[in-house]
């Protein structure tokens, strides 16, 4: 079995979530989704196109800042990626901040474009490395965007997966609720539960997420690595082990 | 119809009270006439982010000179959390209207295009709308058949755009290249300030690939020169961002007496950071 | 993305039947393309103008191809009337979707913001608004106080735009310049083809002035070279319009038999104007 | 007395329906109402800005076709021409067809801009070289542009003069009529009353069209000229007397 840190895991692990799309948007401040969408376009021979906010070398808008939110509402756009400060079990997100808003106790940076692509992106992958459930509540302080919508609300787009630090959990959007899909090497299910502050499924196949193979290895380390040093030197250097 | 002048006097310009629109990071913050509006003490903007802050706006709000914002998201990105902005919105000192990204694109659009408002999908179910009563939900007038519950978002007319930019010619007409958000927001608000880099020489409209990224001056009220005018943050194709300085801004930011040492040492030294 | 190819195929990628969306005279009307698509005999064609039509819409009416056409105005500018059209909507064969510039450029934009539909100010009084029962009036959803009646117009998405440029380099990425209405114009329709007179060695996003005014490849299927694709209409800054091919297009347009002897003429000789 | 032709006149008199203005736009096809914006930009100094519609030289625009309606959305266009296939005595015009639409005997291009700059622009006006009473009809067939609205309607503009071959009438939105202001040299009333077919009101101070002033003539055959020529050089030359 070769060694592989935890972020080249959950790299290697997103990448699986993001098999088959055709364009995968990142945000800023995104070492790790954007090396898994790296990766995805590797491993699709280039038929996946990505694109990584702040990096001209992997952008193509010319059309502003609006055009990200108007490529999303034209459909153009199948994957996107969402941290939050609080996340609940039924796919809320909250990037606004912890007590009872307006007077937050704890004020985070704002919803961001959240409450519109979270409707109109088909693969949102919610990725928190830090599996804490002070971040995983039952219930979010205040929604910047919904998980799911009632029957009427036009909406193309939500939670697909959520990858921590422990776990992968997909979303199902007819019920509303997540379901522990693996737990990652050296972690357990009680450990899980007990870490995650909303009620969850549990997979019948529930498994150990999966390791990446040598080739994808090779690839993480070597051409994602080197694109993605571009954008984030430090952290090529010091996850995926990419000379300065 | 544009007036060549200097940074400071392009902060005059800007009224107390001016409802004032900024731009995100990286695509033309006007840094230099920030601080020149800081020293002159502009009191009670209300500061729209097109359609996020930084710095800019934390500054602004630590300076005392805002009275509201509105805002997609304030932070000093991979330098952490906006202190200022985190501060007065817990402290209740700041009015805030809470929004999200398009919705600003929207409403600028709405005001470019001479609209009441413009719809947006999405948003239903966030919290936003709880706190955005000037935000309608309608049922789509085009859907006859079943309940189609859509947003509007207001049209959102700012006093003033204040942006930076490479160059601006002799004419004062402002070569924005692909920061296409800053035309909408000339073509929002009524008066539109910019600082440049430089000057370029002869008639932007000359040159077919120059005039593609080109507003024009009918548009502009005024251009100062301001080199590295948007330091310490970075201008995408020009320069990087001052890592040092932001370091050193994003840690004052979270005390209130290092941000008043911070701002002392700013507001006394026009030249620096 | 995109893929090179000819004139002809460009012709081949658009169906019997599409709604096809194309630029105002002088902007970038893909003349070469046009006379291929006639030459391959399409049909049932769903126009778009935008906003207006010319030479191009009424030699496609002319030529039997167009069922369906949504437009502010055709007419060959100083060459007169577009006969052909004015035949057409005197005899009843063609169903017309009367429009004004504005409101085909808030359906493209709605479109392109994936907004099902667009408020525009005016228009109301205007006969146009009972012949378009999808265009819908509302009271402004923001005046709770008074009457304040408003037209919505709804999205417009095309299945194909079509257009001309000056240059689109090896991947595909197109060169617009000011005509920024055909970046509007792709991001609304689902697939856009475009000819170019040249193609630009190397990508044009790898230089910044050029970059501001360029189409990712993103949104463009097919590029084709056509050297003087505009002809006989002229492109704003490349050449001037062909007066002569223009008057007698015009004179011809006028009367069934002779419009029928330019089209055969037109139709068999792939390289004539 | 100076000798002038029937251009130089309507030059003239349209520039004086523009004094005053920050901004007037001019459409295609339009050399006299070009003329009469450009002498207005002289005679004020370039206070005045005039675009003009398919002239690079004259126009700023740079954001596609849709410029010049947002810029009169936002307020930012003060004077506009329209010319009409009918235009009736409530200033309704109509550009699209004569006859029972949609099955028009005679079929015009279309509305083009009309419904919308018509509520924008202050200070339209309607131009018509042929004074003619199947043009002035008592009602057109087809409103493209209405030239009045009910109260409640938004409206920022309208019909302000229409310029003919024979005379000036100023309009009046509340009354939703025309009045004869002044009748051109050499045209009488009883003329005036023939060839209009909609009923309008005399002035009581009605005149003569005022003739320009040799200052404003060497203008018209000067600068005025030698700009327009570059737009619409047959124009200049047979009408203006300017040398290609």
């Amino acid at each position: 079995m070769t060694n592989f840190n935890r972020h080249e895991l959950l790299i290697a692990t997103m990448a699986r979530l993001l098999i088959g799309t055709r364009h995968i948007a990142v945000g800023v401040s995104s070492p790790i989704p954007a090396s898994a969408a790296l990766l995805t376009r590797h491993q699709s021979n280039g038929a996946t196109r990505v694109s990584i906010l702040g990096d001209p070398s992997n952008t193509f808008w010319s059309d502003g800042g609006k055009e990200l939110f108007d490529c999303a509402a034209q459909g153009r756009i199948d994957a996107f990626f969402f941290s939050g400060g609080q996340i609940d079990g039924a796919g809320n997100i909250n990037l606004v901040g912890i007590g009872d808003y307006p007077r937050s106790t704890v004020r985070f940076g704002g919803s961001y474009g959240s409450a519109f692509l979270y409707y109109m992106i088909p693969r949102i992958i919610l990725f928190r490395p830090d599996h804490d459930p002070r971040v995983l509540v039952p219930k979010v302080d205040f929604i910047s965007a919904a998980g799911t919508s009632p029957p009427g609300v036009w909406r193309r787009g939500g939670p697909y997966a959520l990858v921590t630090g422990k776990a992968v959990f997909h979303f199902d959007s007819n019920e509303g609720r997540f379901t522990l899909q693996s737990v990652h090497p050296g972690e357990t299910l009680p450990d899980i539960q007990a870490t995650t502050g909303f009620a969850f499924d549990v997979a019948p196949d529930l498994s150990e997420t999966e390791s990446p193979d040598a080739t994808t290895l090779s690839l993480i380390r070597g051409s994602v690595g080197r694109e993605i040093a571009a954008t984030y030197p430090k952290f090529a250097r010091e996850s995926l082990g990419i000379a300065a | 119809m544009t007036t060549w002048t200097t940074v400071d006097e392009v902060a005059s310009m800007i009224p107390d009270g001016s409802a004032l629109a900024l731009i995100r990071d990286g695509c033309g913050v006007a840094m230099s006439a920030t601080r020149a509006l800081i020293r002159r003490g502009v009191r009670d903007l209300r500061l729209v982010n097109v359609p996020t802050g930084g710095i800019q706006t934390d500054l602004l709000i630590g300076a005392g000179c805002v009275a509201e914002l509105e805002t997609s998201g304030v932070s000093l990105g991979e330098y952490g959390p906006a202190g200022r902005f985190a501060q007065a919105v817990t402290s209740g000192t700041l009015t805030l209207k809470e929004a999200t990204c398009p919705a600003i694109h929207a409403g600028l659009q709405a005001a470019e295009k001479g609209a009441p408002f413009l719809p947006l999908r999405g948003v239903l179910g966030s919290d936003i709308l709880r706190f955005r009563p000037d935000w309608r939900v309608i049922n789509n007038p085009l859907n006859d058949a079943a309940e189609d519950p859509v947003v509007v978002i207001p049209a959102i007319t700012p006093d003033i755009a204040l942006f930076h930019c490479a160059m601006a010619d002799d004419a004062g007409n402002v070569w924005v290249g692909r920061e296409r958000d800053l035309i909408t927001m000339a073509h929002a608000a009524r008066q539109t300030l910019v600082t440049v880099e430089r000057r370029y020489p002869g008639n932007l409209f000359d040159d077919a690939a120059l005039a593609a990224g080109t507003l024009s001056s009918f548009y502009v009220t005024a251009v100062a020169p301001a080199a590295e005018g948007c330091k310490p943050l970075g201008f995408t194709g020009h320069y990087g961002e001052d890592e040092d300085a932001l370091r050193a801004y994003a840690k004052a930011s979270r005390r209130d007496a290092e941000f008043a040492t911070y701002l002392a040492a700013y507001a006394t030294a026009p030249a620096a950071v």
